[in-house]
This record gives structure tokens, C-alpha cells and sequence, in this order.
């Protein structure tokens, strides 16, 4: 057997994970928590303000990383949900369940800072634009899987079936997208682009990298936690679980 | 050859061999369960249970309410998944697609529509399952004493009358291995001779029955060779 | 041996029926059942009649703003009263066990849930669309664009169908199952009714309106291929109890 | 520092922005702790619950050998 599917398979293990988790979450969170006060140095202190939108848009460091995490969690939780389907593995369909509120938050957040952003610029807290409302439906997609999967009384089944949402969300996200793009251009909606087509200032752009890396790096930190809940939620009744729980009342 | 191991764990078991000569063509028995166990939950449902089921075999399942006779037979109709164990059908492992149409799966529930009537019913699972040789809607409704209410939506009829049209399926559908869940249930006494004497009938022509029963009503055909399972609760 | 083999052949399948018999056996049962129960097919027709009236008292009756709004607010309102039907496809099946008798069938699921989800299209969403130039006539929607409309129509319900099939078959056995179906159909509906609804906007304002319609038969012709997968993997996990 | 802190009249758009940002990911950080923190209780009842039935079947058991004996 080849090395890597070897160390995967063990890795997938409950117990095994459940310890890697919790040895790698601090690692994750500290250097997440490190790069985005850098990155909030950068970005409120350091970065000049825009000759455009003044100071205004010093709201992008937070808004960009999080519109590109609220999608590249809902990839991660559709990738976790297609393994999940297919080999029946837990870990899968714990990790591509915990994917989901984390996802939610970013997209939240993706919301009200887009509307805090939009107030200023456009003079409106909402606005029909392709991305809001692209934005928009994805919160509805992981609301849907996040209800279905607290529907369910069975963890595992109802894992699975909210997972399959997630797949079948997947292939819905880029229809809307472009959907949503040409109803916008049939009704002549504003296309105000927020971040311009210009080349992005070295001075902004540092901060806003690092804060992106700073979000992914939050993002698995979050996920590692939440997956160790989870598993124990799944294993309560496993004897690794008993002696972990032992153990903790010993301490 | 032993045809009717069935032991290990929960389960106590009596086999009662009386059949002399083996109908069966293949070695392999029909049903081979091995080590077979599920839990929901992570809380242990039923098993690990070893037995095996033979042409020509009726094995009773019996238990308490809770004791998972219903989950078993989910799981070896393949609506559920084992979480350890094997079951091997004709010597083969599971495959369910292949499976499909050589069972015949009567759940707590009668699988029928309340709105249409018992032939209707029975002939949509025909057109689904297929027909036995011989057997058609109306033999099949005849056999369970129901010919006179053929035509009679199911919701007008009885609970035992619902039993005993959902049991009508046994006279009509092809199929080796019956998975029967409380057969007996808001039967009588002539309807549970009658379902004793489907099952005597299936099994002596070389087929095999799994049924389950909480234990209220004693297997009573004396002449059927059969194998208790008991699971304990 | 032999003697046992000539005993056994008629119990063992030979040939099971062939995926159009087991069609044509569902068909005509999903076809007795809803002629059963043929005042059912009233429902969803009084709730989008309701629906259209109550909008002119809403809105004034300026014939100029309901024929702006019409279009949308007829799209709307039949996907709001297929919700209701949508929601209940599989509770009856999964409820007495005739479900389990379809998974368990010889034939491949997909096949008979394409069957199933199609004849309750026919029989719960096209009455719909039978009403629709009534309701259509209130709304003061020009008549030159009615056929637009229902060609939209035509294309778009059995899309919401197939998708909503998927969801129901997820939600068939849980509780709230209603308001959690109408949250996880929002996402899937958007480009249905974008597409659909831009036709008809288009046509009312003189513009082609071919291309948002090809759109929607391609997109039909998706989900007839993959919907019935995707709804047969749902009911498997729904049956699991 | 005031400069700073009026974001060239954009204060009352930005700061909240970011205020959301840390609110909603604090949030997301508690509450799997607090999950996890209720879900242990339960698993510890679960066990503690499971031991006292084993000491009470044990007990049970020594006082019928006591007894015949």
C-alpha cells in the first residue's frame, strides 16, 4: 500500500485524529491570531488611504478575505461531504458538517461588512449587485445543510443526507452566480465594482494577502476544534472517548 | 453438514433438524451471516450474531420490544448498513442490486396504499417484482381469504384484513428468501395458521424464511425444520 | 438434485420485469391514486387564485402595474403553491412502507423515482398551468405574451420539481420539514425563477427571449439526467430509521 | 490618535465592520468550546450513571452468594 493512503487511512481514525487536532489547533490559531494583527497594522495603520474612498475603504481587509473564505469553506465542506458519501468515512462527514457553521460565519460577515461598505459608496445598505446576492443564497445553502443536519436525529444519517445538500449546492453555486450576473445586466442594476479593475497599491495589498492567509489559517484552527466536538459528539459511547473523558476528571 | 449453526453472543439458540434429505442444489447456504452486529448512535443495536439459513429453513427471530429484530431485517434486506459483519447471500458477499427481486421484504408497515385496493396494490408490486409461475392477483388474494374484498379500498378494511392482504404478496412474488417483520401481528388464529402454512409451503419447495416475532405467538407448524433466534433485549 | 432445481426455478427469478413494465405499474398506480383523490388537484389551483386576487387589492387596480408586476408575481405564486405538494412527496411512501417495496425492487431507483417525481408533476403542477391564462387574464398579462409564460412555466415546474423531489426526499421524516424545504429551496430556485422570469420580462418589453428559455431546457435536461440519481441517494439515507 | 480613530469621517462604517468581524469569529470560536464543555457533562453522567448501575448489579450479586452461602 502506498505511503500516503496508509498515513491518511490512520490518520482518519477517530482517536487518532482527536489528538492531532488538538496538538496542531493551538499552532494554527496563534500564528492566525500573529499574521492578522499584522495584518490590521497594515491595513489601518500603514496603508494610505484611497484616493477614492478615503478612508472607507479600509473595510476590504476584512471583507475580501472573508468573501473568499466564505466559498473556499463551502468547497472544502462539499469535498468533505463527496468523501463522506462515497466512503462512509466519519471523519468525513464530521469535518464536512463542522465546514459548515464556520462557512456561515464568513459569509455572515461578508454580508454586513459588504452593507456597511455599500452605505458610504453607494448611499445604500443594500444593494441588488451580482456578489451581494450571489452572497446572499450561499448563506441560504449552508443554512440549509446546517437545519437539515439539526433535523435529523441520527447524527450519521442526517450527516449524510445534509451532505448530500452540500453536493447538490455545489453544482447549484456557479448557476446562480451566472444567474444572478445576467438578471443584473437585464435590469441594469448598479455594477459599482468595489475593488476597482485598477492595480491594487503594494501598501494595500500586503496587508490584505496576509490577512487572507490569516482567515485560512483561522479557518482550519476553527475547523480542528470544532471536529474534535464533533467526533466526540459521533464516539461518545467508544472506549477511546471513556478513557479520554476518564482522564479528564483524573486531572 | 451443519446446516442450521446459529450461535455466539446475545443469542440462544435451538435447532430443531428433522428434514432428511437436503433440497438445497448449492452448498452454500442461503443466508450466512457472520459477526454481524449495528449500532445506532454508537449504542449497540443488536450482535455480533453468527447464524446461518439453509433452503428449506425457517428461522424465527424472537425478542423483546427493543431487542433490534426489526433492525436485523433491515439490515439484511440492505436498508441498513452493518456497522461490523458479513452477510453472504447464496455464498456470495452482498451485493444488494444484484439481490434485489430474489427477496421478499414484508417491513412493520404493509407497503401498500391505503387509497387503492388489494388487488390494485398487489398489482403494482407484480409489476415491480414479477409474478411466480402460476400465481396471479387473484390466486394470491383467494389464498389469504380475501377474494371478496379484492376490490375494496384498504382503508375500509380491518387491521388483520391489511395483514392479511400485505401477506397476500407471499403467494404472488417470486423470490427465495422471505424477510418477514412480526408476520403474526393483528392476526388470528386461522390467519396465523395461514401464514405457517405459506411459510410450510415456501419452504418445502426450497425456498427459506426469516421472521421475526416478539415472542407473544409460538411457532406452531410442527413440520417445518426451523431455527430460533433470540435476541436479547 | 435435479428434482430440487425443477422444485426451485419458479421461486427463483429468472428475468425480472424490465424497467418500462415497472414504469408502467407505477405509472398506473400514482394514476389511480391521484384520480382517488382528485380534489386534491383543487388545492394548489385555489391557493395561487387566492394569491392573484389578493394582489390588485394590494396594489390598486392600475391595469399599467399589474401588467409590469404579472409575470413575476404568477411565477412566484405557482412556485409558492407547488411548495405544499412538494413537501409531502415522499411522506405517504415513507409512512406505509411502500417505499421500501420501490428500493427494494429489482428495477434501478433512479428509474422509478424519475416515474414518480414526473406523474406528481403532472398531477399536482400542471393543473396550474392549465388555469394559468385565467389568472393570467386578472393580472392583465398581454395575451401575446401568455404563451412565453407557459412555456416557461413548462420548462421551470418540472425543474422545481425534480429538485424539490431531492429536498423532500432529504426532509421526509423530520420535523418542520415545511419551512426547512422552502429554506433549502431558495438557493435552487433562484436560477429558475431569474431565468424564467426574465423570459417573460423580455418578451413583454419586445426582447428576445429565446436565449433565458434554452437556458431552462438545458437546465431541465440536467436535472432529468441527475436529479433521479441524486433523489434515489436521498431516499436510501431517508429509509434508514 | 483622534485621526486614527475618525478614519476620515468613515468611523461609524468601519469600526463596526471590523467589530462585526470579531464578534462573529469570537462567536465562532465559543461556542464549540461551550459544546464541548456540555457535551462532556453528558458523557460523564452517561458514565458515572453506568458505573453505579455495575456496582449495584455487583452488589447484588455478593449478597445472593452471601445469602446461599
Amino acid at each position: 500500500m502506498n505511503i500516503i493512503p496508509l498515513w491518511l487511512h490512520k490518520l482518519s481514525s477517530p482517536p487518532v485524529f482527536y489528538r492531532f487536532a488538538g496538538a496542531l489547533r493551538p499552532w494554527f490559531l496563534w500564528s492566525a491570531l500573529i499574521l492578522g494583527a499584522a495584518a490590521l497594522y497594515g491595513g489601518l495603520v500603514l496603508a494610505p488611504p484611497d484616493y477614492q474612498q478615503g478612508d472607507a475603504f479600509r473595510i476590504i481587509f476584512i471583507h475580501v478575505p472573508c468573501a473568499w473564505m466564505s466559498l473556499f469553506a463551502y468547497f472544502c465542506m462539499a469535498v468533505a461531504a463527496l468523501v463522506a458519501m462515497v466512503w462512509r468515512i466519519k471523519l468525513a462527514e464530521v469535518i464536512a458538517m463542522e465546514c459548515a457553521p464556520i462557512g456561515a460565519a464568513f459569509t455572515l460577515i461578508t454580508l454586513i461588512t459588504g452593507s456597511l461598505w455599500g452605505k458610504p459608496m453607494w448611499g445604500t445598505w443594500w444593494t441588488w449587485d451580482a456578489r451581494l446576492t450571489s452572497e446572499l443564497v450561499l448563506l441560504f445553502l449552508y443554512l440549509g445543510v446546517i437545519g437539515l443536519f439539526n433535523a435529523i436525529e441520527d447524527r450519521r444519517r442526517g450527516a449524510r443526507a445534509a451532505s448530500l445538500l452540500a453536493l447538490v449546492g455545489i453544482v447549484n453555486l456557479p448557476i446562480v452566480h451566472y444567474s444572478v450576473l445576467w438578471w443584473n445586466t437585464l435590469h441594469q442594476g448598479q455594477t459599482v465594482n468595489l475593488i476597482g479593475q485598477s492595480k491594487i497599491a503594494p501598501a494595500m495589498l500586503w496587508p490584505l494577502l496576509l490577512m487572507v492567509l490569516a482567515t485560512h489559517l483561522y479557518f482550519v484552527a476553527s475547523l480542528l476544534a470544532r471536529a474534535r466536538v464533533g467526533l466526540l459528539a459521533v464516539e461518545g459511547g467508544k472506549q477511546w472517548a471513556r478513557e479520554l473523558i476518564a482522564e479528564k476528571a483524573d486531572a | 453438514m451443519d446446516n442450521a449453526a446459529s450461535r455466539l453472543g446475545q443469542c440462544a439458540v435451538s435447532s430443531i433438524r428433522a428434514m432428511p434429505i437436503s433440497l438445497s442444489a448449492s452448498a452454500a447456504p442461503i443466508l450466512d451471516v457472520q459477526g454481524l452486529a449495528f449500532a445506532r448512535n454508537e449504542e449497540p443495536v443488536f450482535g455480533p450474531l453468527d447464524f446461518a439459513l439453509d433452503r428449506g429453513e425457517t428461522l424465527l427471530v424472537e425478542g423483546d420490544n427493543g431487542s433490534g429484530k426489526t433492525t436485523l431485517l433491515r439490515v439484511l434486506a440492505g436498508l441498513l448498513q452493518a456497522s461490523a459483519g458479513e452477510i453472504r447471500f447464496d455464498g456470495q458477499p452482498l451485493a444488494h442490486d444484484a439481490l434485489h427481486g430474489q427477496m421478499v421484504f414484508l417491513g412493520h408497515q404493509p407497503g401498500m396504499k391505503n387509497d387503492l385496493s388489494p388487488c390494485e396494490n398487489l398489482a403494482f408490486l407484480s409489476g415491480l417484482y414479477g409474478a411466480r409461475e402460476g400465481a396471479d392477483v387473484g390466486s394470491a388474494l383467494a389464498q389469504v381469504d380475501l377474494a371478496i374484498y379484492a376490490d375494496t379500498p384498504l382503508r375500509m378494511l380491518s387491521a388483520g384484513q391489511k395483514k392479511r392482504a400485505a401477506l397476500a404478496r407471499l403467494a404472488l412474488l417470486p423470490g427465495e428468501l422471505w424477510l418477514l417483520d412480526e408476520a403474526y401481528a393483528n392476526l388470528d388464529r386461522r390467519g396465523i395458521e395461514m401464514v405457517n402454512a405459506l411459510v410450510a409451503s415456501h419452504c418445502s419447495r426450497g425456498g427459506a424464511a426469516l421472521l421475526t416475532s416478539h415472542g407473544a405467538v409460538r411457532f406452531a407448524d410442527p413440520h417445518a425444520r426451523h431455527v430460533r433466534l433470540e435476541l436479547a433485549a | 438434485m435435479s428434482l430440487a432445481t425443477a422444485i426451485r426455478s419458479d421461486l427463483r427469478q429468472t428475468s425480472p420485469p424490465r424497467g418500462t413494465h415497472a414504469c408502467r405499474a407505477l405509472l398506473r398506480r400514482e394514476l389511480l391514486l391521484a384520480w382517488r383523490r382528485r380534489s386534491d388537484v383543487l388545492f394548489p389551483v385555489l391557493y395561487a387564485l387566492i394569491v392573484v386576487t389578493l394582489f390588485p387589492f394590494a396594489l390598486g387596480p392600475e391595469d399599467a402595474l399589474l401588467t409590469r408586476i404579472s409575470g413575476g408575481v404568477l411565477l412566484v405564486t405557482v412556485l409558492l403553491a407547488m411548495l405544499p405538494n412538494l413537501e409531502s412527496m415522499f411522506r405517504g411512501d415513507l409512512e406505509d412502507g411502500s417505499l421500501e417495496q420501490m428500493l427494494l425492487a429489482p428495477q434501478p431507483l433512479a428509474l422509478l423515482v424519475l416515474v414518480r417525481v414526473l406523474t406528481h408533476w403532472a398531477t399536482t403542477t400542471l393543473p396550474l398551468i392549465v388555469v394559468m391564462p385565467l389568472l393570467a387574464l386578472l393580472l392583465r398579462l398581454p395575451i401575446e405574451v401568455l404563451p412565453v409564460l407557459l412555456i416557461a412555466l413548462l420548462l421551470a415546474t418540472p425543474l422545481l420539481a425534480l429538485m424539490g423531489a431531492i429536498l423532500s426526499a432529504l426532509t421526509a421524516g423530520t420535523r418542520r420539514s415545511a419551512i426547512l424545504l422552502a429554506l433549502m429551496l431558495l438557493p435552487l430556485a433562484v436560477p429558475v425563477v431569474i431565468f424564467a422570469a426574465g423570459a417573460v420580462a423580455a418578451a413583454q418589453s419586445g426582447l428576445p427571449y429565446l436565449a433565458p428559455l434554452l437556458w431552462l431546457a438545458a437546465a431541465l435536461i440536467l436535472a432529468l439526467v441527475l436529479a433521479p440519481f441524486a433523489c434515489a441517494a436521498a431516499l436510501r439515507i431517508a429509509v434508514e430509521t | 490618535m483622534h485621526d486614527f480613530l475618525a478614519m476620515g469621517g468613515y468611523a461609524m462604517y468601519v469600526w463596526p465592520a471590523y467589530a462585526v468581524f470579531f464578534i462573529v469569529l469570537a462567536w465562532d470560536w465559543i461556542a464549540p468550546a461551550l459544546r464541548r464543555r456540555e457535551l462532556l457533562n453528558e458523557l460523564r453522567g452517561r458514565m458515572a450513571r453506568e458505573q453505579l448501575r455495575r456496582q449495584r448489579a455487583a452488589q447484588s450479586n455478593t449478597q445472593q452468594e452471601g445469602a446461599s452461602a
